[in-house]
Protein backbone atom coordinates (compact mmCIF):
# COMPACT_ATOMS: atom_id res chain seq x y z
CA UNK A 1 0.00 0.00 0.00
CA UNK A 2 3.06 2.29 0.81
CA UNK A 3 4.28 1.52 -2.32
CA UNK A 4 1.65 2.44 -4.62
CA UNK A 5 0.79 5.86 -2.20
CA UNK A 6 4.42 6.85 -3.30
CA UNK A 7 4.20 5.57 -6.80
CA UNK A 8 0.63 7.79 -6.94
CA UNK A 9 3.11 10.69 -5.27
CA UNK A 10 6.18 10.58 -7.70
CA UNK A 11 3.46 10.28 -10.58
CA UNK A 12 1.95 13.63 -9.33
CA UNK A 13 5.04 15.34 -8.57
CA UNK A 14 6.00 14.20 -12.03
CA UNK A 15 2.42 15.96 -13.88
CA UNK A 16 3.00 18.70 -11.74
CA UNK A 17 6.46 19.51 -13.22
CA UNK A 18 5.46 18.89 -16.60
CA UNK A 19 2.83 20.88 -16.44
CA UNK A 20 4.37 23.72 -14.55
CA UNK A 21 7.53 24.02 -16.50
CA UNK A 22 4.62 23.96 -20.16
CA UNK A 23 2.44 26.54 -18.12
CA UNK A 24 5.62 28.71 -17.14
CA UNK A 25 6.11 29.11 -20.45
CA UNK A 26 2.99 29.22 -22.01
CA UNK A 27 1.92 32.30 -24.15
CA UNK A 28 -0.17 34.37 -22.34
CA UNK A 29 -0.33 35.88 -18.84
CA UNK A 30 -3.19 33.26 -18.08
CA UNK A 31 -1.75 30.18 -18.78
CA UNK A 32 0.92 31.08 -16.17
CA UNK A 33 -1.79 32.09 -13.76
CA UNK A 34 -3.04 28.69 -14.43
CA UNK A 35 -0.31 27.81 -11.50
CA UNK A 36 -2.38 28.73 -8.93
CA UNK A 37 -4.96 26.08 -10.09
CA UNK A 38 -2.61 23.26 -10.37
CA UNK A 39 -0.82 24.64 -7.09
CA UNK A 40 -3.78 23.93 -5.18
CA UNK A 41 -5.21 20.83 -6.58
CA UNK A 42 -1.73 18.98 -7.06
CA UNK A 43 0.53 20.54 -4.34
CA UNK A 44 -1.99 19.60 -1.77
CA UNK A 45 -2.41 15.83 -3.32
CA UNK A 46 0.93 15.40 -3.06
CA UNK A 47 1.53 16.82 0.79
CA UNK A 48 -1.59 14.56 1.83
CA UNK A 49 0.18 11.54 0.65
CA UNK A 50 3.48 12.28 1.73
CA UNK A 51 1.81 12.89 5.47
CA UNK A 52 0.62 9.15 5.01
CA UNK A 53 3.82 7.58 3.47
CA UNK A 54 6.06 9.54 5.96
CA UNK A 55 3.67 8.76 9.06
CA UNK A 56 3.73 12.92 9.58
CA UNK A 57 -0.09 13.62 9.91
CA UNK A 58 1.20 17.23 10.86
CA UNK A 59 1.65 17.26 6.75
CA UNK A 60 -1.88 17.33 6.24
CA UNK A 61 -2.23 20.65 8.24
CA UNK A 62 0.47 22.10 5.29
CA UNK A 63 -1.88 20.72 2.59
CA UNK A 64 -4.94 22.66 4.14
CA UNK A 65 -2.54 26.10 4.53
CA UNK A 66 -1.42 25.90 1.00
CA UNK A 67 -5.07 24.84 -0.56
CA UNK A 68 -6.26 28.41 1.16
CA UNK A 69 -3.23 30.83 -0.06
CA UNK A 70 -3.45 29.10 -3.67
CA UNK A 71 -6.68 30.82 -3.56
CA UNK A 72 -5.33 33.70 -2.50
CA UNK A 73 -2.66 33.66 -5.24
CA UNK A 74 -4.68 33.30 -8.31
CA UNK A 75 -7.53 36.06 -7.03
CA UNK A 76 -4.89 38.62 -6.49
CA UNK A 77 -3.32 37.62 -10.10
CA UNK A 78 -6.41 37.82 -11.84
CA UNK A 79 -8.10 41.14 -10.03
CA UNK A 80 -4.80 42.98 -9.62
CA UNK A 81 -1.31 42.04 -11.91
CA UNK A 82 -3.21 40.76 -14.73
CA UNK A 83 -4.04 44.09 -16.62
CA UNK A 84 -3.65 43.74 -20.37
CA UNK A 85 -3.23 41.03 -23.06
CA UNK A 86 0.55 41.92 -23.59
CA UNK A 87 2.85 38.90 -23.88
CA UNK A 88 1.49 37.46 -26.47
CA UNK A 89 4.62 37.84 -28.80
CA UNK A 90 7.35 37.04 -26.85
CA UNK B 1 10.69 5.20 -5.73
CA UNK B 2 11.55 7.99 -3.13
CA UNK B 3 14.95 8.18 -4.01
CA UNK B 4 13.55 8.90 -7.76
CA UNK B 5 10.81 11.69 -6.41
CA UNK B 6 13.39 13.57 -4.09
CA UNK B 7 15.89 13.68 -7.15
CA UNK B 8 12.55 15.23 -9.65
CA UNK B 9 12.10 17.42 -6.65
CA UNK B 10 15.32 18.42 -6.67
CA UNK B 11 15.82 19.55 -10.14
CA UNK B 12 12.45 21.32 -10.46
CA UNK B 13 13.78 23.52 -7.55
CA UNK B 14 17.19 24.08 -9.53
CA UNK B 15 15.10 24.68 -12.37
CA UNK B 16 12.35 27.29 -11.08
CA UNK B 17 15.34 28.99 -9.14
CA UNK B 18 17.55 29.89 -12.09
CA UNK B 19 14.65 30.66 -14.00
CA UNK B 20 13.16 33.18 -11.64
CA UNK B 21 16.37 34.78 -11.31
CA UNK B 22 17.19 34.67 -15.17
CA UNK B 23 13.76 35.96 -16.38
CA UNK B 24 13.94 39.08 -17.52
CA UNK B 25 10.41 39.89 -17.34
CA UNK B 26 9.23 40.61 -13.53
CA UNK B 27 5.19 39.22 -14.05
CA UNK B 28 7.47 35.77 -15.63
CA UNK B 29 9.72 36.19 -12.57
CA UNK B 30 6.71 36.13 -9.74
CA UNK B 31 4.90 33.51 -10.90
CA UNK B 32 8.44 31.25 -11.23
CA UNK B 33 8.60 32.70 -7.38
CA UNK B 34 5.56 31.44 -6.25
CA UNK B 35 6.14 27.72 -8.19
CA UNK B 36 9.77 27.81 -6.01
CA UNK B 37 7.75 28.41 -3.12
CA UNK B 38 5.48 25.54 -3.84
CA UNK B 39 8.24 23.13 -4.92
CA UNK B 40 10.33 24.17 -1.25
CA UNK B 41 7.69 23.16 1.42
CA UNK B 42 7.22 20.25 -0.65
CA UNK B 43 10.90 19.58 -0.12
CA UNK B 44 10.83 20.52 3.62
CA UNK B 45 7.60 17.81 3.50
CA UNK B 46 10.18 15.61 2.16
CA UNK B 47 13.23 16.53 4.91
CA UNK B 48 10.24 15.71 7.50
CA UNK B 49 9.77 18.97 9.05
CA UNK B 50 5.81 19.96 8.62
CA UNK B 51 6.55 23.10 10.77
CA UNK B 52 9.23 24.84 8.36
CA UNK B 53 6.65 23.61 5.25
CA UNK B 54 3.94 25.50 6.81
CA UNK B 55 5.67 28.30 7.05
CA UNK B 56 6.97 28.48 3.30
CA UNK B 57 3.57 27.06 2.15
CA UNK B 58 1.86 30.18 4.18
CA UNK B 59 4.93 32.99 3.64
CA UNK B 60 6.53 31.96 0.57
CA UNK B 61 4.25 30.66 -1.71
CA UNK B 62 1.00 32.23 -0.35
CA UNK B 63 1.63 35.83 0.93
CA UNK B 64 4.81 36.89 -0.35
CA UNK B 65 3.48 35.90 -4.28
CA UNK B 66 0.06 37.62 -3.66
CA UNK B 67 2.06 40.62 -2.64
CA UNK B 68 3.99 40.84 -5.67
CA UNK B 69 1.13 40.63 -7.67
CA UNK B 70 -0.38 43.22 -6.09
CA UNK B 71 2.60 45.53 -6.37
CA UNK B 72 3.39 44.71 -9.96
CA UNK B 73 -0.03 45.58 -10.41
CA UNK B 74 0.62 48.74 -9.10
CA UNK B 75 3.66 49.51 -10.58
CA UNK B 76 1.75 48.79 -14.16
CA UNK B 77 -1.27 50.85 -13.37
CA UNK B 78 1.64 53.66 -12.80
CA UNK B 79 3.31 53.48 -16.02
CA UNK B 80 -0.35 53.53 -17.47
CA UNK B 81 -0.61 56.71 -16.25
CA UNK B 82 2.21 58.60 -16.13
CA UNK C 1 -32.11 36.05 14.76
CA UNK C 2 -28.66 37.33 15.82
CA UNK C 3 -28.37 34.66 18.35
CA UNK C 4 -29.55 32.21 16.49
CA UNK C 5 -26.48 32.60 14.23
CA UNK C 6 -23.97 33.15 16.95
CA UNK C 7 -25.31 29.93 18.32
CA UNK C 8 -24.97 27.67 14.87
CA UNK C 9 -22.28 29.75 13.48
CA UNK C 10 -20.29 28.77 17.35
CA UNK C 11 -21.42 25.28 16.57
CA UNK C 12 -20.17 25.16 13.44
CA UNK C 13 -16.56 26.61 14.50
CA UNK C 14 -16.66 23.93 17.03
CA UNK C 15 -17.00 21.22 15.31
CA UNK C 16 -14.52 22.59 12.71
CA UNK C 17 -12.03 22.55 15.79
CA UNK C 18 -12.59 19.39 16.75
CA UNK C 19 -11.73 17.88 13.15
CA UNK C 20 -8.65 20.43 13.05
CA UNK C 21 -7.27 18.93 16.27
CA UNK C 22 -7.69 15.47 14.82
CA UNK C 23 -10.24 14.57 17.87
CA UNK C 24 -7.72 15.48 21.02
CA UNK C 25 -9.25 17.01 23.88
CA UNK C 26 -5.73 19.25 24.83
CA UNK C 27 -5.95 21.84 23.35
CA UNK C 28 -9.84 23.07 24.18
CA UNK C 29 -8.84 26.11 25.80
CA UNK C 30 -6.71 27.70 22.54
CA UNK C 31 -9.91 26.13 20.55
CA UNK C 32 -12.29 28.31 22.52
CA UNK C 33 -10.44 31.53 21.80
CA UNK C 34 -9.87 30.49 17.92
CA UNK C 35 -13.47 29.55 18.19
CA UNK C 36 -15.01 32.81 19.95
CA UNK C 37 -13.00 34.68 17.48
CA UNK C 38 -13.72 32.98 14.70
CA UNK C 39 -17.37 33.92 15.41
CA UNK C 40 -16.73 37.19 15.99
CA UNK C 41 -14.82 37.89 12.59
CA UNK C 42 -18.06 35.64 11.09
CA UNK C 43 -20.52 38.08 12.50
CA UNK C 44 -18.57 41.06 11.28
CA UNK C 45 -17.78 40.01 7.95
CA UNK C 46 -20.90 38.47 6.76
CA UNK C 47 -23.69 39.35 9.47
CA UNK C 48 -26.54 37.66 9.63
CA UNK C 49 -29.03 38.73 6.54
CA UNK C 50 -32.37 38.07 6.39
CA UNK C 51 -32.21 34.44 4.54
CA UNK C 52 -31.36 31.16 6.29
CA UNK C 53 -30.12 28.19 4.73
CA UNK C 54 -32.69 25.19 4.95
CA UNK C 55 -31.51 21.66 5.42
CA UNK C 56 -33.38 19.84 2.91
CA UNK C 57 -32.35 22.23 0.41
CA UNK C 58 -28.52 21.81 1.87
CA UNK C 59 -28.74 18.17 1.46
CA UNK C 60 -30.16 17.91 -2.41
CA UNK C 61 -27.84 21.00 -3.65
CA UNK C 62 -25.20 18.73 -2.11
CA UNK C 63 -26.61 15.96 -4.05
CA UNK C 64 -27.05 17.37 -6.92
CA UNK C 65 -23.83 19.15 -7.00
CA UNK C 66 -21.42 16.29 -6.14
CA UNK C 67 -23.13 13.78 -8.74
CA UNK C 68 -22.41 16.62 -11.48
CA UNK C 69 -19.02 17.51 -10.72
CA UNK C 70 -18.35 13.63 -10.70
CA UNK C 71 -19.88 13.94 -14.18
CA UNK C 72 -18.02 16.99 -15.05
CA UNK C 73 -14.81 15.68 -14.17
CA UNK C 74 -15.15 12.59 -16.40
CA UNK C 75 -16.92 14.28 -19.10
CA UNK C 76 -13.54 16.45 -19.50
CA UNK C 77 -11.18 14.12 -18.62
CA UNK C 78 -12.73 11.43 -21.91
CA UNK C 79 -12.54 15.19 -23.59
CA UNK C 80 -8.95 15.65 -22.70
CA UNK C 81 -7.79 12.30 -23.98
CA UNK C 82 -9.62 12.97 -26.82
CA UNK C 83 -8.07 15.54 -27.77
CA UNK C 84 -9.34 19.34 -29.38
CA UNK C 85 -11.83 17.76 -32.18
CA UNK C 86 -14.16 16.88 -29.11
CA UNK C 87 -14.48 20.97 -28.26
CA UNK C 88 -16.62 22.42 -29.88
CA UNK C 89 -16.81 25.67 -27.33
CA UNK C 90 -18.68 28.68 -27.31
CA UNK C 91 -20.05 31.71 -25.47
CA UNK C 92 -23.83 31.15 -24.89
CA UNK C 93 -26.17 33.95 -22.70
CA UNK C 94 -28.66 33.62 -20.28
CA UNK C 95 -30.92 35.32 -17.85
CA UNK C 96 -30.42 34.37 -14.21
CA UNK C 97 -33.95 34.52 -12.13
CA UNK C 98 -31.93 34.43 -8.66
CA UNK C 99 -31.81 37.30 -6.39
CA UNK C 100 -28.98 39.62 -6.81
CA UNK C 101 -26.27 38.55 -4.20
CA UNK C 102 -25.18 35.43 -2.73
CA UNK C 103 -27.47 33.54 -4.76
CA UNK C 104 -26.32 34.53 -7.52
CA UNK C 105 -22.37 34.09 -6.85
CA UNK C 106 -23.03 30.43 -5.62
CA UNK C 107 -24.41 29.73 -8.76
CA UNK C 108 -21.56 31.74 -11.25
CA UNK C 109 -18.67 29.88 -8.77
CA UNK C 110 -20.47 26.10 -8.92
CA UNK C 111 -21.19 26.17 -12.53
CA UNK C 112 -17.49 26.11 -12.91
CA UNK C 113 -17.56 22.73 -11.31
CA UNK C 114 -20.61 21.54 -13.59
CA UNK C 115 -19.87 19.36 -16.60
CA UNK C 116 -19.21 21.89 -19.63
CA UNK C 117 -20.07 24.67 -18.04
CA UNK C 118 -17.60 27.85 -16.87
CA UNK C 119 -18.87 31.21 -15.58
CA UNK C 120 -17.34 34.08 -17.87
CA UNK C 121 -19.06 37.41 -16.93
CA UNK C 122 -22.23 38.18 -14.35
CA UNK C 123 -23.56 41.59 -15.14
CA UNK C 124 -26.60 42.24 -13.25
CA UNK C 125 -28.82 39.29 -14.17
CA UNK C 126 -26.66 38.21 -17.76
CA UNK C 127 -24.83 35.32 -17.42
CA UNK C 128 -22.13 34.32 -19.57
CA UNK C 129 -21.23 30.86 -20.04
CA UNK C 130 -18.91 29.52 -21.67
CA UNK C 131 -19.12 26.04 -23.09
CA UNK C 132 -16.99 23.25 -24.05
CA UNK C 133 -19.45 21.55 -25.81
CA UNK C 134 -22.28 23.49 -27.36
CA UNK C 135 -24.09 20.58 -28.23
CA UNK C 136 -24.84 19.75 -24.32
CA UNK C 137 -28.16 20.63 -22.98
CA UNK C 138 -25.86 23.47 -20.39
CA UNK C 139 -29.49 25.33 -20.28
CA UNK C 140 -31.00 22.86 -18.91
CA UNK C 141 -29.05 21.71 -16.06
CA UNK C 142 -28.35 25.48 -15.52
CA UNK C 143 -32.00 26.14 -14.85
CA UNK C 144 -32.38 22.95 -12.40
CA UNK C 145 -29.16 24.65 -10.38
CA UNK C 146 -31.17 27.46 -10.33
CA UNK C 147 -34.25 25.95 -8.81
CA UNK C 148 -32.29 23.81 -6.43
CA UNK C 149 -30.27 27.05 -5.10
CA UNK C 150 -34.04 28.90 -5.11
CA UNK C 151 -34.59 26.32 -2.41
CA UNK C 152 -31.34 26.07 -0.67
CA UNK C 153 -31.93 29.90 0.85
CA UNK C 154 -34.68 30.37 2.96
CA UNK C 155 -36.12 34.05 3.59
CA UNK C 156 -37.15 34.87 7.15
CA UNK C 157 -38.07 37.64 8.88
CA UNK D 1 -12.20 -4.87 0.74
CA UNK D 2 -11.63 -1.89 2.24
CA UNK D 3 -7.58 -1.73 1.48
CA UNK D 4 -9.11 -2.30 -2.20
CA UNK D 5 -11.35 0.31 -2.34
CA UNK D 6 -8.68 2.54 -1.16
CA UNK D 7 -6.44 1.47 -3.72
CA UNK D 8 -8.64 1.71 -6.63
CA UNK D 9 -9.76 5.32 -5.61
CA UNK D 10 -5.86 6.37 -5.25
CA UNK D 11 -5.47 5.25 -8.79
CA UNK D 12 -9.23 7.03 -9.86
CA UNK D 13 -7.30 9.95 -8.78
CA UNK D 14 -4.29 9.37 -10.26
CA UNK D 15 -5.64 9.19 -13.77
CA UNK D 16 -7.95 12.02 -13.17
CA UNK D 17 -4.63 14.17 -12.88
CA UNK D 18 -3.30 12.95 -15.75
CA UNK D 19 -5.97 13.98 -17.73
CA UNK D 20 -6.12 17.43 -16.34
CA UNK D 21 -2.32 17.76 -16.72
CA UNK D 22 -3.26 15.94 -20.54
CA UNK D 23 -5.84 18.70 -21.50
CA UNK D 24 -3.62 21.56 -20.32
CA UNK D 25 -1.13 20.64 -22.75
CA UNK D 26 -3.88 19.98 -25.56
CA UNK D 27 -7.36 22.49 -24.99
CA UNK D 28 -6.03 25.11 -27.43
CA UNK D 29 -7.33 28.09 -25.19
CA UNK D 30 -7.33 29.82 -21.80
CA UNK D 31 -11.25 28.93 -21.00
CA UNK D 32 -10.85 25.66 -22.23
CA UNK D 33 -7.59 24.49 -20.25
CA UNK D 34 -9.36 26.01 -17.03
CA UNK D 35 -12.64 23.68 -17.61
CA UNK D 36 -10.06 20.98 -17.71
CA UNK D 37 -7.71 21.73 -14.78
CA UNK D 38 -10.71 22.60 -12.46
CA UNK D 39 -12.60 20.21 -12.89
CA UNK D 40 -10.69 16.84 -13.52
CA UNK D 41 -7.65 17.86 -10.91
CA UNK D 42 -10.68 18.70 -8.78
CA UNK D 43 -11.74 15.29 -9.17
CA UNK D 44 -8.83 13.78 -8.85
CA UNK D 45 -7.70 14.95 -5.36
CA UNK D 46 -11.25 13.85 -4.25
CA UNK D 47 -10.86 10.29 -4.95
CA UNK D 48 -7.28 10.86 -3.64
CA UNK D 49 -8.28 11.69 -0.57
CA UNK D 50 -11.41 9.17 -0.09
CA UNK D 51 -9.38 6.79 -0.82
CA UNK D 52 -6.62 7.99 2.25
CA UNK D 53 -9.31 9.00 4.25
CA UNK D 54 -10.84 5.48 4.73
CA UNK D 55 -7.14 4.56 5.97
CA UNK D 56 -7.24 6.99 8.29
CA UNK D 57 -6.70 5.95 11.71
CA UNK D 58 -9.42 8.11 13.73
CA UNK D 59 -13.19 9.35 12.49
CA UNK D 60 -11.45 12.67 13.00
CA UNK D 61 -8.18 12.64 10.82
CA UNK D 62 -10.54 11.00 8.16
CA UNK D 63 -12.73 13.77 8.37
CA UNK D 64 -9.92 16.55 8.52
CA UNK D 65 -8.33 15.02 4.97
CA UNK D 66 -12.07 15.22 4.00
CA UNK D 67 -12.26 18.55 4.51
CA UNK D 68 -10.08 19.56 2.49
CA UNK D 69 -11.86 18.72 -0.62
CA UNK D 70 -14.29 21.20 -0.28
CA UNK D 71 -11.85 23.73 0.27
CA UNK D 72 -9.73 23.08 -2.80
CA UNK D 73 -13.60 23.51 -4.47
CA UNK D 74 -14.27 26.63 -3.45
CA UNK D 75 -10.88 27.67 -4.27
CA UNK D 76 -10.64 26.63 -7.85
CA UNK D 77 -14.39 27.23 -8.86
CA UNK D 78 -13.64 30.93 -7.83
CA UNK D 79 -10.06 31.22 -8.83
CA UNK D 80 -11.79 29.61 -12.17
CA UNK D 81 -14.43 32.16 -12.94
CA UNK D 82 -11.99 34.96 -11.64
CA UNK D 83 -9.25 33.73 -14.48
CA UNK D 84 -11.73 33.27 -16.88
CA UNK D 85 -13.94 37.09 -16.07
CA UNK D 86 -10.56 38.81 -16.78
CA UNK D 87 -9.63 37.18 -19.85
CA UNK D 88 -13.28 37.89 -20.80
CA UNK D 89 -12.60 41.62 -19.93
CA UNK D 90 -9.43 41.91 -21.45
CA UNK D 91 -11.01 40.86 -25.22
CA UNK D 92 -9.67 37.06 -25.40
CA UNK D 93 -12.01 35.57 -27.46
CA UNK D 94 -12.26 31.54 -27.49
CA UNK D 95 -10.64 28.98 -29.60
CA UNK D 96 -13.64 28.04 -32.33
CA UNK D 97 -13.12 25.32 -34.85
Amino acid sequence: MTTLMQAVALFLLANLVLALVVAARGPTPADRMLMALLIGTTGTGILVLLAQTMHLPALVDVALVLALLAAIGGIAFARRAWQDVEGEHD
Amino acid sequence: MTFVFDLLLALSLLWSAWRTLATPRLDRAIVLFIIFGLLMSLAWARLAAPDIGLAEAAIGAGLTGALLLDAYGVLLRRRGTA
Amino acid sequence: MIIRSLFLRGLLFVALWWILAEGRHDGWLLGGIAVAAATWASLKLLPPARQSIRLAGLLAFLRFFLWNSLRGGMQVAGMALRGREALQPAIIELQVSLPPGSARILLVNALGLMPGSLGVDLDGANLRLHVLDACQPIVAETRALEVLITDLFEVTS
Amino acid sequence: MIEWLSMALLLAGAFFFFAGTVGLLRFPDVYSRLHALAKADNLGLGCALFGLALQAESLAAALKLLLIWPLVMAASASIGFAIAHRAHRLGIAPWRK
